[in-house]
């Protein structure tokens, strides 16, 4: 390509930008199918030089395939991808990476126990005959972190740094191989608000310096505020590119999901009865360090109200969840179940005394990945004489009852009741477990979490049940780092910060920027908040 | 004194060196728990060169052509395992285990061939494998050993080599995403542990005796090695201590008689037990914070993530 | 319905090689453990079947830890195989030849080292001729022999505490004791089964600390036992006594070769397997099996020189110890004069005199 | 339509199972035969193949009865191992377990005299006990229960040779026989030996008892237990996944133990079938090699891919061939060839996944094509919505 013809191409952005000459990646009539399925299916992706082009589309649309597509991980069926116009052959990460491809990927790609460096050198380590020359490497990592305001300490364990940092070392590792492409696969799911705005940040420099970013997110106010243009996926389809000057987040959910989404929750307000849980003074050691995970933290639940735990990760809220629902131990404090004290009662028990718990981790604590989608079904029920007689189970019932859940929670899987979990989408595992939680009719619902990593469609459904739910008049303690979540669906919001309640607010007279200020320990109520 | 000090080398070299392979697997990402029937195989195969090697021959060469006849039959050995659980994704443990079975059976096959009376019994000689310093006999594979206990703590810790290895045993979808070729790792550390399993094995068998009947196999000095592996936590200098260790107590049940020991009359069952009782009360206090390798024991498959 | 026509067919050959006869179609060796080559006890019986048969005779060997059943089965193929004499090598054959005396009443049974004990029929089956050896008197001539020799510290290595081998140890302790006591002189004898019947660094190990803690001879005996021995006692100059046959070509082989600097085996106890073995076949052709059948052949120096020492100037290795000596202690034993205790109980040690310790190891 | 469903894909499975067993063995079996082509290529055929081939229906009825009375323990210990995989563990500890129970059993026989099912008991016990071990280590310290069952079974081993042997004065070592006492030599204990019910007379035999009964009945009491229980559901949960088992309220340390001990048990319960049918005595002097049983456990286990009816097979299959290996003539071959084609064939096991998924696709490709992200069926969605709001 030639000068003249990219200073013409900017001029008229819009209307030449079938010119290929305008785009530095063209990935053209992609196709890649897994088994049973079409990943993707002719989807065309024009990334111009510079700009932050965000992909957009539900869980499993296909937009982490054509990342892995373009990243060289993946080799499609049919399609082909043009750099600067010009075709290439993406074998693997190598050849993306000559190509000056770098990606962060949705699960970091972190070897645990490696210090930074070595981290960000591995795969392209300077060595003299196969022996490692850290010096020189070090000398550059030092000074791409200056420029780019990425610090990091190159000699710490990746193991023991936060999740903010490893994903600065993510970023570093493109950086340190000069890649001019960067692709960011969910890289906002993990992070705090304020690392958010760092990273828009960061990723405004990059627009500066003449780099080109992918950028997949399923946060449309992250794609309104940093994005130019924005391309939608749905069910492995393109849907179209857009402009986000000229669209709303509105427009993007309709193409993403095919009909009109609904981003704020409407409900009633709430109606608080008895109180059901009531958690006295509990405290909790935490294993790894000597301070404590949780300390002396107080409050009540009413029934018919849904309460929040807001927080930046890692202020205790897993450790008091772990806590509350048994899975760990409390080292003082007393926790009451509708009246009962359940502070010392087992798992089997809380969950007897009507407690309900959708776990942080669904694939850790949620669902045994290898039983079929019944055995999953009745997880927290199988010993109850509905499923069982004399020790054996009753298998005709669980069928019956499995069935009944997937018709009426829409579970969607390929064999209905037999399907083994591990081959359904997040999305529907997720549903699987609320299906589950939910038709136990629990006095308490813990839900920890509930829409991560999920597509507004899922989360616009997720937040109707638990409405539902606590309209029902179940008490509703839920645990979520996402704010736009805290606001929308709490009736009372319950901020922690290292392992305290430090305020307590009414969602409807409280502002995003005020609950950030005490989520970041910047700001504290009185003990009142008890 | 100088007894115990020639025995403990003698059998913790063996299992440090074994335990070496292990570990340079389990880097990889590969349990190799086929050891016990790798040492066979490389024991069979050096003591059959041994046995063919023409008398005249240079010491220098005699020992040279049988280790690395040793070493390559067990290379190729271990490539089984690593087919079976690189690219056919089979679980590593079976598959390893299926490996030791078949491995005696191979031994005695093929020693029953060769042999003159169709026994699974090998005559040869070890003198080219012993040298003494000021009285104090040593086999060729103290220093061997020595070496390649060295070289593999350079190669693990200072190569681009070993740190990719390492990468590969930690987290494949990382190696995988910076270009590694996790496949191509994995082979070379079940190949690296084929190899030193194999010298092991021979390290095992030739030097105490002059006549091996490989229905015996090497009674259970594989599975040992895999507890000093453990024992030294996936670290060079770590299994050598580890090994010493476990060798002190093999030599002691041996030699106890000649010492201040015999005075307690315990049976060599009693020795035997020990190293296995005490790697377990070692192995439950520094459980808690256990330096295996992440992915060991997980098939890597491109596509999952 | 195979088995039974096997073993009819076989019978029938048999038992008209009887009228025609008496002569032996095929040889059946069984052995219970260990190697064919073990250089000693199963290598010397096969050596006299296949010199006396050529090429009809087979030999069977059950894997190292096989049970009667196992045995039964090699005794069984055998037959089906078509041996009409089948010579058991072992004591622990006596259970299996129970079976098989009664199963195969037209199978001549050469059973060595069983005794009617060890069958446990009130008496020895009558198509079964059992040869055992007074291992003890052999032992007894080594002990003798190395003690009067000069030499103070002596040891004893054992495969398994199996009778004839603990019979061998005894009579060893006993001999050395006596001409301890004959001396006045101090001896030491470390006493030690090494559980296996091969050789590896294990025993190498123990060997070696014997040796170097200043044992100078020990009685290797017990199949590739020797292996550990030898090697051992050529680090620490030492030396070593064979079992159940002249074990000196082995040394004399690896000198030979350059295996080993010097010849270790100063004698070897012997007992006369191959011609036990032989006299019995022998006996058979020769149509008296009749007179032999259904007894016991228990062969020590009383019944012709079954037992004893080496007497080739090649394999007597002894510094002082002369062959007129030792024929002195042989008659002795011959005579009576000398009885030397045959127990094979491995709980109860042979007595000795205050001039000998025995150290025995566990 | 569901149930249909149901049976018809576990059907397919099983087939495909079962084939794929069957294609593993005849890859071993033809590999066999090209080594008894190389060593010998004379007599590879009639004095090699066919005798592996017939295994004990070379000497019947007395060769048959020989296989039945191995494949009872090999049954049990293949069940152990199979057991312990449903639960996502390994059990390499069988032999251990086995050691241990064979003390048990032929301690209660010959020093209490007691009948032969309270022997069984005590063999099922200690096996258990021996199996709890790695058990209690991987719930508590989070340690590999294959690391810990390796050092368990030389544990066992020396533990139980030093038991019996004392330095040759143990009351259950018969120093003539250097072996525990012979149960049928002695009136004493003939109420230790499992009866027979004419099978010894059929067979020709003196140890084809009724263990191979008892053994098949367990492994279908097991596979009752694992497939339709609650205990077995909550078993198989902590195996495929600790957390979230411990999530769903199961004491997920407690279940790890049990499977490990129950384990331990059936593999103990087979030692006893075998010494109580006194098959063989207990040999103390051996301390250089653990009982092949507990490894062939392993083999039988894989061949039937876990699936505690499938042992049955597999075990007697086992039998079968190292039955015929014994019957090669030493002549010609050494027996080992029939250890050689089943490692063989347990190598092919161990990735036999990769066959059953050929096998599958070639005889049921149009049967179930699934997509994942399949849409509901058609009526399901109305419902929903209107759940929904
Ligand atoms: N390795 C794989 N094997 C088989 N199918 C796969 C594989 N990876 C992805 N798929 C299929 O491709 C579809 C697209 O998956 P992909 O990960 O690209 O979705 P996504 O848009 O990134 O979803 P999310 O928003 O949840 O990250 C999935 O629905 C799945 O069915
Ligand atoms: N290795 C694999 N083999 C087969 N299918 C796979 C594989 N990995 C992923 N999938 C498919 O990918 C789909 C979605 O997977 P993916 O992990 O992208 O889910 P997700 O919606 O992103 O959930 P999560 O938010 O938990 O990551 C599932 O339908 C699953 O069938
Ligand atoms: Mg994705
Ligand atoms: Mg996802």
């Amino acid at each position: 390509m030639n000068t003249k013809e990219v200073s013409v191409s900017k001029r008229h952005e819009r209307r030449v930008s079938r010119l290929a000459e305008d785009f530095v990646i063209e990935m053209l009539h992609i196709t890649k199918e897994f088994p049973g399925i079409k990943a993707n299916d002719d989807i065309t992706l024009q990334l111009r030089k510079g700009e932050v082009h965000a992909l957009l589309g539900e869980n499993g649309a296909g937009k982490s395939t054509l990342m892995s597509v373009l990243f060289g991980l993946y080799q499609p069926e049919a399609g082909q991808i043009r750099k600067n116009g010009k075709e290439v052959a993406i074998r693997n990460p190598n050849d993306a990476n000559a190509l000056g491809i770098g990606m962060v990927h949705q699960h970091f790609k972190l070897v645990e126990c490696f210090s930074v460096l070595d981290n960000i050198i591995l795969g392209v380590e300077p060595n003299k005959m196969g022996f490692l020359q850290k010096a020189e490497a070090r000398k550059k990592v030092m000074a791409l972190s200056e420029k780019y305001g990425l610090r990091v300490d190159p000699d710490a364990l990746i193991s023991d740094i936060s999740v903010g940092m490893q994903q600065r070392v993510e970023i570093l590792k493109m950086l340190y191989r000069d890649n001019e492409i960067l692709i960011f696969d969910e890289p906002t799911a993990v992070l705090t608000p304020q690392e958010i705005d760092e990273l828009m940040e960061i990723m405004r420099g990059f627009k500066k310096e003449g780099k080109s970013i992918l950028f997949i997110t399923h946060k449309l106010n992250e794609i309104m505020a940093v994005a130019d243009r924005c391309t939608v996926l749905r069910k492995g389809k393109c849907m179209g590119t857009v402009d986000i000057k000229d669209t709303t987040k509105e427009e993007l959910s309709r193409m993403m999901v095919g009909r009109d989404v609904q981003l704020q929750v409407d409900k009633k307000p709430a109606d608080p009865g008895r109180v059901v849980l009531d958690v006295k003074n509990v405290t909790m050691h935490n294993a790894q360090h000597k301070k404590d995970a949780v300390r002396d933290i107080s409050f009540q639940v009413h029934a018919g109200e849904i309460v929040c735990l807001a927080g930046i990760e890692g202020n205790g809220q897993t450790e008091f969840v772990y806590g509350l629902t048994g899975l760990e131990k409390i080292s003082s404090g007393k926790i009451m179940l509708d009246g009962k004290d359940i502070t010392n009662e087992t798992i089997r028990q809380r969950s007897k005394d009507g407690m309900s718990h959708i776990p942080e981790d669904r694939h850790k604590h949620g669902l045994v990945l290898d039983y079929s989608l019944e055995n999953n079904m009745v997880l927290q029920r199988y010993w109850q004489p509905e499923f069982q007689k004399g020790g054996f189970i009753r298998s005709d019932k669980v069928r019956e009852y499995s069935d009944k859940l997937i018709a009426q929670y829409d579970v969607r899987s390929g064999q209905g009741s037999l399907t083994t979990v591990r081959s359904m989408s997040g999305g529907n595992q997720q549903k699987a477990i609320i299906a589950r939680e939910i038709d136990k009719d629990p006095k308490l619902l813990v839900a920890v979490q509930p829409t991560r990593g999920l597509d507004v469609g899922a989360i616009e459904y997720i937040h109707r049940q638990i409405v539902a739910e606590r309209d029902k008049g179940t008490a509703v303690l839920l645990v979520s780092l996402e704010l736009d979540e805290v606001m929308n669906l709490s009736d009372r919001i319950l901020v922690m910060y290292e392992g305290e309640v430090v305020g307590e607010f009414d969602p409807k007279t409280t502002t995003v920027q005020e609950l950030g200020l005490y989520m970041a320990g910047a700001r504290k109520q009185g003990k009142e908040s008890k | 004194m100088l007894l115990l000090i020639k025995y403990t080398l003698l059998y913790g070299i063996v299992l440090m060196l074994v335990a070496l392979g292990g570990m340079f697997s389990e880097h990889s990402g590969i349990i190799n728990i086929a050891l016990e029937g790798i040492m066979v195989i490389g024991g069979v195969a050096g003591v059959l060169t041994l046995t063919m090697l023409p008398a005249g021959m240079p010491v220098f060469l005699v020992v040279l052509i049988s280790v690395l006849v040793a070493a390559l039959a067990g290379m190729v050995y271990s490539l089984l395992l690593a087919f079976a659980s690189i690219n056919l994704k089979a679980d590593q443990t079976i598959g390893g285990t299926a490996l030791n079975l078949l491995a005696t059976a191979i031994a005695v096959v093929i020693a029953k061939y060769f042999s003159d009376s169709g026994s699974a019994k090998l005559n040869y000689t070890n003198k080219p494998f012993l040298f003494s310093i000021g009285g104090l006999e040593l086999s060729i594979f103290v220093p061997l050993g020595i070496i390649l206990l060295i070289i593999s703590y350079v190669v693990l810790y200072k190569t681009r080599f070993g740190l990719r290895l390492r990468a590969c045993g930690e987290h494949p979808q990382a190696a995988d995403s910076v270009g590694i070729n996790v496949y191509k790792m994995r082979y070379a550390g079940v190949v690296i542990s084929g190899a030193l399993g194999a010298i092991g094995g021979m390290a095992y068998i030739v030097p105490p005796v002059q006549t091996w009947n490989f229905e015996v196999g090497v009674a259970g000095a594989g599975f040992l090695a895999m507890a000093v592996m453990i024992f030294g936590q996936w670290k060079p200098f770590n299994i050598f201590g580890a090994a010493m260790f476990f060798a002190v107590f093999k030599s002691l049940a041996n030699i106890a008689d000649s010492t201040f020991l015999a005075q307690l009359h315990w049976s060599s069952n009693i020795y035997n037990m020990m190293p296995f009782v005490a790697s377990m009360i070692i192995l439950a206090f520094t459980s808690k914070n256990s330096m295996a390798p992440k992915a060991e024991g997980i098939p890597y498959d491109k596509g999952s993530r | 319905s195979s088995a039974s026509t096997a073993s009819s067919a076989a019978a029938s050959t048999a038992s008209s090689a009887a009228e025609g006869g008496e002569k032996i179609v095929k040889v059946a060796l069984t052995c219970d453990t260990g190697t064919i080559d073990d250089e000693s006890f199963n290598q010397a019986c096969w050596t006299a079947v296949s010199s006396y048969m050529g090429d009809d005779c087979q030999y069977y060997i059950p894997d190292a830890d096989a049970s009667d059943e196992v045995r039964e089965t090699k005794i069984r193929q055998a037959v089906n195989d078509g041996a009409d004499v089948i010579v058991c090598v072992g004591y622990l054959y006596g259970a299996s030849l129970a079976w098989a005396a009664d199963q195969y009443p037209d199978v001549k049974f050469i059973a060595i080292d069983v005794t009617q004990g060890d069958i446990g029929t009130d008496a020895i089956p009558a198509n079964c001729y059992c040869i055992t050896f007074k291992e003890e008197q052999a032992g007894y001539l080594a002990g003798y022999a190395i003690a009067k020799d000069g030499k103070t510290k002596l040891g004893f290595l054992g495969g398994m505490a199996v009778p004839a081998v603990i019979r061998y140890g005894y009579g060893f302790v006993q001999g050395a004791d006596a001409a301890a006591a004959e001396l006045g002189q101090n001896i030491e004898i470390n006493y030690f089964y090494g559980g296996q019947f091969y050789g590896d660094a294990n025993i190498t190990s123990r060997m070696e600390g014997w040796y170097s803690n200043g044992t100078q001879v020990v009685f290797a005996c017990g199949g590739g036992i020797y292996t550990s021995a030898v090697e051992a006692a050529l680090k620490n100059n030492g030396y070593v006594i064979g079992v159940d046959v002249d074990q000196n070509y082995i040394g004399a082989k690896g000198v030979a070769d350059g295996t080993y600097a010097y010849n270790p085996f100063i004698t070897s106890a012997m007992k006369g397997l191959t011609e036990a073995v032989n006299t019995a076949l022998a006996d058979i052709e020769a149509g008296s099996w009749g007179d032999i059948a259904g007894s016991n052949g228990n062969f020590g120096l009383e019944d012709g020189d079954y037992i004893g020492l080496p007497t080739d100037a090649d394999s007597w290795n002894f510094e002082s110890f002369t062959t007129d000596e030792y024929e002195e202690v042989k008659g002795k034993i011959k005579s009576g004069e000398i009885t030397v205790d045959n127990s094979s109980d491995d709980a109860t040690k042979p007595t000795v005199s205050e001039f000998t310790t025995v150290n025995y190891i566990q | 339509m569901n149930k249909k469903k149901l049976s018809h894909s576990s059907l397919n499975s099983s087939i495909t199972s079962v084939l794929a067993a069957l294609l593993c063995i005849l890859i071993g079996l033809v590999v066999g035969f090209l080594v008894l082509l190389a060593i010998n290529p004379a007599h590879a055929w009639g004095d090699g193949f066919v005798r592996i081939l017939k295994g004990g229906f070379h000497d019947a009825p007395y060769g048959v009865g020989k296989e039945l009375a191995n494949a009872a323990p090999l049954i049990m210990t293949g069940l152990s191992v199979a057991f312990a995989f449903k639960t996502g563990l390994f059990n390499i500890g069988a032999a251990g377990q086995y050691t241990l129970g064979a003390y048990g059993a032929l301690y209660c026989a010959i020093m209490l005299k007691l009948p032969w099912f309270v022997c069984l008991i005590a063999a099922t016990i200690l096996g258990g006990l021996w199996g709890a071990i790695p058990g209690f280590f991987k719930a508590y310290f989070n340690i590999n229960e294959v690391i810990t069952s390796i050092m368990f079974n030389w544990i066992g081993l020396y533990l139980v040779n030093e038991l019996i042997y004392q330095n040759g004065t143990g009351p259950m070592y018969d120093v003539r026989n250097t072996r525990t006492m012979n149960l049928s030599k002695n009136a004493d204990y003939a109420q230790s030996i499992i009866p027979d019910f004419g099978l010894n007379k059929l067979f020709q035999t003196n140890s084809t008892t009724i263990a191979i009964f008892l053994a098949a009945a367990v492994a279908v009491l097991i596979w009752v237990v694992l497939n339709k229980t609650t205990f077995g559901y909550e078993l198989k949960a902590v195996g495929l996944n600790k957390s979230a088992a411990r999530y769903a309220g199961i004491n997920e340390k407690k279940n790890i133990i049990l499977s490990m001990a129950i384990a331990g048990a059936l593999a103990g319960f087979g030692a006893g079938l075998y010494y109580l049918s006194n098959v063989s005595q207990w040999n103390p002097l051996n301390s250089t090699s653990l009982p092949t049983m507990g490894f062939n456990g392993i083999s039988v286990a894989l061949l039937a891919s876990s699936n505690p009816i499938g042992t049955i097979f597999s075990a007697i299959f086992i039998s079968h061939i190292s039955v015929g290996g014994s019957f090669l003539s030493t002549k010609y071959y050494p027996t080992e060839i029939s250890d050689l084609i089943s490692g063989i064939i347990i190598y092919l096991c161990a990735f036999s996944m990769l066959f059953r998924g050929r096998i599958h696709a070639l005889l049921f490709r149009n049967a179930d094509k699934t997509n994942v992200n399949a849409e509901p069926a058609a009526p399901a969605k109305p419902a929903t919505e209107k759940e929904g709001k």
